[in-house]
């Protein structure tokens, strides 16, 4: 192990809340959306660091990662394709513009 | 058992699946859009035909999918909810002639994706299935076309449910890190290991937000009123109930095989949370006007009253969480096959075209208000049963305080259901007769109409067959 | 005992005479009262062999079992002993006679049939209550004679102050009664039984049945309490004052029960429980002394009353004074003895008083005069019911009266005897005060024209006037105190020998009275202002009467609606718009009781109302349409919990 | 039929509420006549049942088991007493005077009839079950059962604040019999073989601090339905929004169900708690008595004043009840009884007066008893009935209830008796302002009471007469269950 | 060996400060366009990690799918969306001292967790890498069904895109 376990997990700990400060504060949807990038990329840091660490078979961790990479791809597509969606009916990729349902 | 062998266990999801994709491919091909409605109903009846009881639990694809009674359970559920989401969707006419093949294409797909969850039975699968129920509910909600309301629901389903599987994700990550397994009876026992204990806290909470998102429990409720007010009607009934049974569905089976053993503190956790969720959904419901909205409300409020189940799990409380479903299924189903309906007639969702609704349709209105007497609980109608069930699992467990709060909290409920019967019953009419229903949601508002009775009046027969 | 069970047609016959009567009387018209008529001449001549059996040694009870109470039963039926005999004798007759007499005066009304089932009702009950062997049943036919006595007071509804007379005069008894129901409650759980023969049993000491410990204090509690029930019926002092306001109803209503039987009923209860009196002979000078009381402060204030039959109800109030003080003496039998013969001069004083009523309409003495050679028969008959109840020998109110001031004399007791004296001596003043007002001098008003009344009406009015005057023979030396020793067949009480200076005292203060009236009414009609002028205080006392009315409205609701108008405001319609002291009263509290309801009550479950609203106010606010406001709120709420979980709050 | 009598009673109406439903809704007469027709059905079989109960017997009668929900011991469990079958008979009779009540009382808007008859017809099944169920979870059922046509009852056909009245009726009632469910689950998990079963239920001794706990959920429950002294909130404005047959059904049997649950359900489960509750019980009692005296006494409101006459005569009921020994729950449940029959009449009485006149302002009226002498008769008829003249039959009921009292407290029962003051008060003074003085001529051609509407009143004036001159023909149904209940209770 | 040993690590931890660094760029910078190639560093710098890590599929992956798919579509997005360079309009909302706060109680007891917890740490794992042929019999075996399962959800995700973005025929643009 080239660095020990825990100073990897801070770091995606620290990773991941950047990425809730970003989802929380962004105004541009699709920032927002990058943020989410952020956490699931700080997720897949632990499991690739557990798997390298504590796992009975090393490929287990590395396979959720590749499928938790894949699923990031596909949230990223249906959620880009939903601001472009809305972007066309309302002019705007702002969300606190987007409160037409509340209450 | 290997890939191979579980094949003939998978036949009807297969069939499932293989409808899914006909029904995409027939919408190139078919010049009569309708009729692919009618394929998919076709299909889901094909599958439910197919299914067989589970004699022992099958872990099919090396236990990837775990087809237990359990799993069987909310399987045949997962597939009434979308059946009787199709008859509404068929009848509701904003679908009408555009993209229907998708549409119904979709709600195959989710019927497949929750099959999925609630036979899951490792942390991949949980995962991988419910964010492919999440990516296809966002679609759905977002499927009218031009509709502002419907994209802006789409994407703050969007954003939240990512957030909230973010954070599922990062807490399935660290369990993964203790036990080196992604096996939920693995984990279980790795847990068990009193250092882990902080561990196991964090970890429990991060499924709390992932599956509390989904089934609407506070705090991660907020998204459902916006969703459900914007989404197309028939996508909200399915979501109000589909999705929220998964979620209970696999806070049971985590709960039950991950932390079941290592640590008691979820139990107050939860009955915290049951408490918050069943009063902030029934304080907000009150000065509600718009339907959909106000069943959204409704629905967090059920969630509380099914989550009192989970914080008391024990045998009893499991049960009263599966009978509740059931009732809850069948109750809101027709509450939303009857709103949508109304919707469509008098073009909103405004409470207030409920007014005088008993003179406009009497039908629809005696219906509607049997729905939400059975939400109140009153008995002899399923919502009773179910409330029954869960009040008796927590006076079993010695949960008193919780089972006041939620005898308080339905009192607080009676009295804004009983604001929409005054709609419809004791306020003048605001316009002319409605139009007969379309014959596809007259047929699910009746169907579920029987299924509320038959349960409120023989809950045996449904007992035996849910608790089997 | 012997049975005679045909007795229980007594009661009975009226009873069926009502139901006819309200059923079908406005087809029956003027049948309507010869029905009443005949069912109680019917019942008298039934009730008349039975009292002569009884009269002569005879005892008669029977019973059936009416309703299970505890491990135990309770009986009804009749009890015939001499209490019972006498006043059932006097009852049967006197009722036939008013009823005959009614019928004439009651004419061309028009509930005419319905008057006469009311009346009907009333003799049954009144005759049930006279035969009934229980206080259970006493208390009920009390009651429905209570009711009788409330409907035909209201009989001229129409009129406000019948409709508050009316109402007035039921809910003060009904206070008496309730003081009634809750001392017989107090002598059942004493003594295990409600039966008049079982309880004199005890008392006397001759109960045959397993010994018992009698607690004192719980007898006390119950003699004291029932007799609240005679202050109410008979309308002692403190709670005299409906029977005045009682003479809003047709005379023969005010004859039959505001005189001679209903309002005796309470006295009749005294002598009913006279063993249960005796027992505790410490509450005896407390009956005494409200008797006393009342037989003065009435008579005194009948000196100036103008009304006929006003001075007739404080007179009838004044005579129940004296028959109660009687019994306070431990004088059963002369209590019993000037109830019989009060009932039938007092009877025909109204009667009579009716009669001229009915002949001039008017009621006001003052207006009367000189009225004796236009109703020869009306007036006749008056005199000598005037002058038995003054007290002139041999007429009947003397020997009873004089039984009376006998015992007060003979027991020592000085004072009462000499407030009973003067009694007597007011009583004989205000009598032939009206006499000569009314009948002799000149007709002081042009606009009267009286004429005597028919002969259905004078027929009953000689027939009592003979009754009057051949009662009280019973009670008199000439038959050797009979009545007296026949009461004593019933307990044992003190017996005195007849004195001659009280019968001397009694014959002065009577001729002294009715001289007296003679010479200021006939010769010198000033000296009456005179009088007034020269004791003011008296004679505005006396007009007043005593002031209880007004002392009831002010003295208990001052003090409330000066707090009620610095709190509350209460419009002024509302206390002054009340009928009475205690109406008033309750009306208040009531009002305040309905404040409280509406703003304590109601606003406990009000107030969880708006807090429910209050919070849906704030839990709305959170949903601000905005995702990422959602977001940090659930972001926030996990951390809560994890914080909570980890154990760090 | 013998054997299943009971279940006949009970779901007649419902198969009539049905048939009303599937009639046409053009034909307002068949469904007048087909109400009227399951009521006076229900009313005969409970005469028959009558005539097949055994009064002598303490134990229950005509007992109907089967096992309905087996999953958690829940029986279909029909039985009668001589608790319950004066109150199914009371039902029976109500529902029959009421129905007749409705056909001139009940100015339905077209089309309606349907649904008040169904709405109706449904409450009494919910009535009938509520009193024959012996099985916890079957009268929970049916005691739910009664609210929702309430609701509808009161807020369709209602006075000028309808809804307001429903919900809060609903709301009342609902929360206290959600902490009755509480109530029941924890005596069904107390109970060793987990079962609702009153029969077995009784035999069961619990520690008194678990009874004191459940008896004070279902005491919420039954009180708020009584009303008991702070509860009874709803009931004036339930009473006096709700239309006339209604208001007679409210007062004629719903109250009934609470004090009848207290005798039913929290005596014989919970005796040591009774005994322990038995100070409040009658401290409630003896305020409700004076309280809604009062509080009667200061209506300018005809039905109000009605309404709050019930609060102070269910006190009645609940004295016998706080006295606990033989006399007292015979007057109690006597009470029950002749309370539904005689404030079922004012109630009819009212709406008679309030359908002519439209008002039921009682300073607006005055002297009707010169226009209307049969309505005036009637009315003192049921006012002397209901401010206990002897002879009638309230007065042997509250009678028994001070009896039975006064062996428990002398205090309570002595303030008690000032609400036979307050009685004969508020009730005079109501006829002096109505029926005496002058005739306000705004009424001088109002129509004296019609046949249909004297057919409502005749056969409760039958009873009351009856019970008030022989009591012994209904108590005797009654003793023998009450005496083996008071046997259970000692401690 | 040494020194390449404490060479490498501290690459590595100079690589994760850059990680952090650019991701603080991701959420902050005002222009979405920078945002974005923020992430790209990000991603590329988190694919170094992977490698140090051992995990040389998976981070090849990352440079595939991530840097080389992800970032595309979201540029496109950012470009269809708005004008590049817009850099006057606020790019924050008001509640980020809130959510600062929030995180920073959440990187506390996050990291308090984290470091007291006793991660099990296995020699077996350490010592053996796993190879890509390794992961591919494992995707072809024990996880096909998963496998299967993605190509699925893929096609969903696809169409449910398609459908969504996709203008309404009906609609006269």
């Amino acid at each position: 192990m080239i660095v020990p376990l825990p100073h990897i997990l801070i770091f995606s700990l620290l990773l991941f809340a950047i990425g809730i400060y970003g989802a929380l504060v962004r105004r541009n949807i699709i920032g927002i959306l990058i943020s989410i990038e952020l956490m699931l990329n700080a997720a897949n840091i632990n499991l690739i660091a557990f798997s390298k660490t504590t796992s009975l078979a090393p490929e287990t961790g590395q396979i959720f990662a590749l499928f938790v990479i894949a699923i990031a791809a596909m949230s990223a597509a249906v959620g880009l394709a939903i601001v472009l969606a809305l972007f066309r009916v309302r002019k705007t990729v702002y969300t606190d513009e987007v409160n037409l349902l509340k209450w | 058992m290997n890939a191979v062998e579980s094949l003939k266990y998978f036949i009807p999801e297969l069939v499932l699946l293989g409808g899914a994709f006909v029904v995409f491919a027939a919408d190139f091909f078919a010049k009569n859009k309708r009729s692919l409605g009618l394929l998919s109903l076709l299909v889901i009846v094909l599958t439910a035909c197919l299914y067989t009881v589970p004699e022992k639990p099958l872990p099919l694809f090396f236990g990837a999918f775990y087809l237990d009674s359990f799993a069987h359970f909310f399987r045949l559920l997962a597939l009434a909810v979308v059946g009787v989401t199709l008859l509404i969707s068929y009848g509701y006419a904003p679908l009408h002639g555009k993209q229907e093949g998708e549409f119904y294409g979709l709600l195959l797909l989710a019927a497949f994706a929750l099959t999925l969850v609630a036979a899951a039975n490792d942390l991949l699968m949980i995962f991988l299935a419910v964010e492919f129920v999440s990516l296809v509910s966002y679609v759905l909600v977002g499927f009218l076309k031009n509709d502002a309301k419907s994209k802006e629901a789409a994407l703050k389903y969007l954003l939240f449910g990512s957030v909230c599987s973010g954070i599922m994700l990062y807490g399935m990550s660290l369990v993964y890190g203790a036990a080196g397994s992604l096996e939920l009876p693995v984990i279980g026992n790795a847990l068990f290991y009193a250092p882990f204990k902080p561990l196991s806290a964090v970890a429990v909470l991060c499924f709390f937000v992932g599956l509390g998102f989904k089934i609407s429990m506070a705090p991660f409720h907020m998204w459902a009123p916006d969703v459900y007010e914007g989404a197309p009607t028939p996508v909200t009934a399915f979501l109000a109930v589909a999705p929220k049974a998964l979620g209970f569905a696999v806070l049971m089976r985590v709960l039950a095989t991950v932390f079941g053993l290592s640590w008691e503190g979820w139990s107050l956790a939860l009955t915290a949370l049951s408490i918050l969720t069943m009063t902030i959904g029934n304080l907000t419901a009150i000065s509600q006007t718009n339907m959909k909205r106000f069943l959204a409300y409704s629905s967090i409020a059920q969630a509380g009253y099914i989550l009192m189940g989970l914080a008391v799990f024990t045998l009893l409380g499991r049960e009263a969480i599966l009978i509740y479903l059931a009732a809850y299924l069948l109750t809101n189903l027709g509450a939303f096959a009857v709103v949508t309906f109304v919707s469509e007639e008098t073009g909103s969702d405004d409470i207030s075209n409920y007014a005088g609704l008993s003179e406009r349709s009497p039908v629809a209105a005696a219906l509607l208000t049997v729905f939400l007497l059975s939400l109140t609980g009153l008995p002899p109608l399923a919502g009773f049963v179910g409330k029954y069930y869960v009040f008796a699992a927590a006076i079993h467990g010695k949960f008193i305080t919780l089972a006041i709060v939620a005898a308080v909290n339905s009192v607080i409920a009676a009295y804004y259901y009983f604001r929409i019967i005054r709609m419809m019953y004791l306020t003048p009419a605001s316009g002319p007769a409605l139009a007969n229903p379309p014959r596809s949601i007259a047929l699910a508002f009746w169907i579920m109409f029987a299924g509320v009775i038959a349960m409120g009046v023989f809950p045996s027969f449904f007992l035996t067959r849910i608790l089997k | 005992m012997v049975s005679a069970d045909h007795i229980l047609w007594v009661p009975l016959l009226p009873f069926a005479a009502f139901i006819a009567n309200i059923l079908a009387g406005r087809r029956l018209k003027h049948r309507a009262a010869w029905l009443s008529v005949a069912t109680s001449a019917v019942a008298c001549a039934i009730a008349l062999p039975v009292c002569w059996a009884v009269f002569h040694g005879a005892h008669f009870a029977n019973q059936i079992t009416w309703l299970a109470i505890g491990k135990g039963s309770l009986q009804f039926g009749y009890l015939m002993d001499p209490l019972s005999a006498t006043l059932l004798f006097m009852v049967t007759i006197v009722g036939t006679l008013i009823q005959i007499y009614a019928s004439g005066y009651m004419a061309g009304d028009p509930r005419y049939s319905r008057f006469f089932a009311y009346v009907s009702l009333f003799m049954s009950a009144m005759l049930t209550l006279v035969i009934s062997d229980n206080y259970l049943l006493f208390f009920m036919a009390w009651e429905i004679m209570g009711l009788c006595s409330y409907l035909l007071i209201g009989f001229y509804f129409e009129k406000e102050s019948a409709a508050k007379a009316c109402f007035k005069a039921f809910l003060t008894t009904r206070i008496g009664d309730v003081g009634f129901l809750l001392g017989f409650l107090t002598l059942f759980t004493a003594i295990g039984t409600l039966s008049f023969s079982k309880m004199n049993a005890i008392m006397d000491g001759t109960y045959t049945g397993p010994a018992m410990l009698i607690p004192v204090s719980l007898l006390v509690a119950a003699s004291l309490l029932i007799f609240c029930g005679t202050i109410g019926k008979s309308a002692q002092f403190p709670l005299h004052v409906w029977l005045p306001d009682a003479m809003e109803g047709p005379t023969p209503v005010s004859a039959l029960i505001h005189a001679a039987t209903m309002v005796a009923a309470g006295v009749f209860l005294v002598a009913r429980s006279f063993s249960l009196f005796m027992a505790v002979r410490d509450v005896l000078p407390f009956v005494t002394t409200i008797g006393t009381i009342t037989a003065f402060m009435a008579a005194f204030i009948a000196l100036t009353q103008t009304d006929i039959k006003r001075i007739l109800a404080y007179s009838t109030i004044s005579q129940l004074g004296y028959m109660v003080t009687g019994l306070g003496l431990m004088g059963l039998g002369a209590g019993t003895f000037h109830l019989t013969t009060h009932a039938f001069f007092k009877a025909l004083l109204f009667l009579g008083a009716g009669s001229v009523i009915h002949g001039t309409h008017v009621q006001d003495i003052r207006q009367m005069g000189g009225l004796f050679k236009k109703m020869p028969h009306t007036a006749t008959t008056f005199i000598i019911a005037s002058l038995a109840l003054a007290g002139i020998p041999p007429l009947s109110g003397f020997w009873s009266k004089d039984e009376i001031l006998l015992t007060a004399f003979a027991s020592g007791n000085i004072l009462v005897f000499g407030v009973l004296l003067l009694t007597a001596f007011m009583t004989a003043f205000y009598m032939f005060r009206l006499i000569f007002m009314t009948f002799f001098g000149k007709a002081r008003d042009p606009h009267v024209h009286a004429h005597e009344s028919p002969a259905v009406m004078t027929l009953p009015l000689w027939a009592l006037a003979i009754g009057s005057i051949v009662i009280g023979i019973p009670g008199s030396p000439f038959m050797h105190h009979w009545f007296q020793k026949f009461m004593a067949h019933m307990t044992h009480y003190p017996e005195y020998e007849p004195s001659a200076f009280v019968m001397g005292c009694s014959i002065t203060v009577a001729v002294l009275g009715i001289g007296l009236a003679g010479v200021i009414y006939l010769k010198k009609t000033a000296w009456a202002e005179k009088t007034a002028s020269v004791f003011p205080t008296f004679y505005r006392l006396s007009l007043n009467k005593f002031y209880f009315d007004e002392l009831y409205s002010r003295f208990i609701i001052k003090p409330f609606t000066a707090i009620g108008r610095i709190l509350f405001s209460f419009d002024e319609a509302v206390v002054d718009g009340a009928v009475n002291g205690t109406g008033q009263n309750t009306l208040f509290l009531s009002r305040l009781k309905n404040w409280f309801d509406q703003h304590v009550v109601d606003g406990l479950v009000n107030f969880m109302g708006a807090l429910t609203y209050f919070l849906n106010a704030i839990v709305k606010r959170l949903q601000t349409g905005l995702v990422q406001n959602y977001m940090l709120f659930a972001f926030l709420g996990f951390l809560a919990f994890i914080a909570w979980q980890l154990k760090l709050i | 039929m013998n054997s299943h009598i009971l279940s006949l009673i009970t779901f007649i109406p419902l198969a009539g509420a049905f048939a009303v439903l599937f009639a046409p809704k053009n034909a307002p007469r068949l469904i007048k006549w087909i109400a009227l027709g399951t009521t006076l059905v229900t009313f005969a079989l409970t005469c028959y049942a009558l005539a097949l109960f055994n009064p002598a017997q303490a134990g229950f009668q005509m007992v109907e088991r089967a096992l309905w929900i087996p999953q958690f011991g829940v029986q279909y469990l029909l039985g009668t007493d001589g608790i319950s079958f004066p109150m199914v008979f009371l039902t029976g009779l109500i529902s029959l005077i009421a129905c007749l009540g409705s056909l001139s009382h009940i100015r339905v808007k077209d089309g309606r009839e349907k649904e008040y008859y169904f709405l109706y017809l449904l409450l009494e099944t919910g009535m009938m079950g509520t009193f024959l169920s012996l099985d916890l979870f079957l009268f929970y059922v049916f005691w739910e059962v009664v609210l929702v046509p309430m609701y509808f009852l009161i807020g369709i056909w209602g006075g000028p604040r309808k809804e307001y009245a429903a919900i809060k009726f609903f709301l009342y009632t609902l929360a206290g019999s959600l902490f009755m469910l509480l109530g029941i689950l924890g005596v069904y998990f107390a109970s060793p073989m987990h079962t609702f079963d009153m029969t077995v239920l009784v035999g069961i001794k619990h520690s008194l601090l678990f009874q004191k706990i459940v008896f004070m959920a279902f005491f919420l429950g039954f009180a708020i339905k009584v009303p008991i002294f702070p509860f009874h909130t709803w009931l004036p404005d339930a009473h006096v929004e709700a239309p006339t047959p209604i208001s007679v059904i409210l007062a004629g049997v719903l109250l009934k169900m609470g004090t009848y649950g207290f005798l039913r359900f929290s005596y014989p489960l919970f005796p040591e708690a009774a005994h322990w509750f038995q100070p409040a019980m009658a401290t409630l009692a003896v305020i409700g008595i004076i309280y809604g005296g009062f509080i009667a006494l200061a209506q300018t409101d005809f039905k109000k004043m009605v309404a709050y006459s019930s609060v102070s005569h269910m006190g009645f009921v609940l004295l016998g009840l706080a006295a606990m020994n033989a006399d007292g729950f015979r007057g109690a449940v006597l009470q029950m009884f002749n309370h539904g029959t005689i404030t079922g009449g004012l109630f009819l009485l009212v709406g008679i007066i309030y359908d002519r006149a439209h008002t039921r302002d009682l300073n607006d009226f005055g002297g009707l008893g010169a226009k209307m002498p049969v309505y005036a008769g009637v009315l003192t008829f049921f006012s002397l009935a209901s401010l206990g003249l002897p002879g009638l039959s309230g007065f042997i009921s509250e009678f028994l209830s001070l009896l039975g009292s006064y062996q428990y407290s002398k205090l309570v029962t002595g303030l008690s008796t000032i609400g036979i003051i307050l009685a004969a008060a508020y009730l005079l003074y109501m006829i002096q302002r109505v029926l005496l003085g002058k005739l306000n001529p705004k009424w001088a051609n109002l129509p004296d009471a019609n046949p249909l509407e004297l057919a409502t009143l005749v056969p409760l004036m039958v009873f009351i007469i009856g019970i008030g001159l022989y009591p012994k023909v209904i108590l005797n149904y009654m003793i023998p269950t009450l005496d083996a209940l008071l046997k259970t209770m000692k401690v | 060996m040494e020194i390449l040993t404490i060479g490498a690590k501290f690459g590595v931890y100079i690589v994760m400060a850059l990680v952090l660094v650019f991701a603080l760029g991701v959420v902050t910078l005002r222009n979405l366009f920078h945002s974005a190639l923020c992430l790209a560093a990000v991603l590329v710098g988190t694919a170094t990690v992977y490698l140090a890590l051992r995990a040389d599929f998976v981070a090849a992956i990352q440079i595939l799918v991530y840097v080389g798919a992800v970032m595309t579509l979201i540029i496109f997005a950012i470009m269809l969306t708005e004008h590049l360079g817009e850099k006057t309009i606020r790019q924050t909302n008001r509640q980020s001292p809130a959510a600062i706060l929030g995180l920073l109680g959440f990187i506390f007891m996050i990291g308090l967790v984290i470091l007291r917890t006793p991660w099990p740490v296995t020699k077996r794992a350490l010592a053996t890498g796993t190879s890509v042929m390794s992961l591919g019999k494992a995707l072809m075996g024990s996880y096909v069904f998963p496998f299967e399962i993605i190509s699925v959800i893929l096609i969903a995700a696809l169409i449910g895109a398609v459908v969504i973005a996709k203008k309404d025929p009906e609609e006269k643009s």
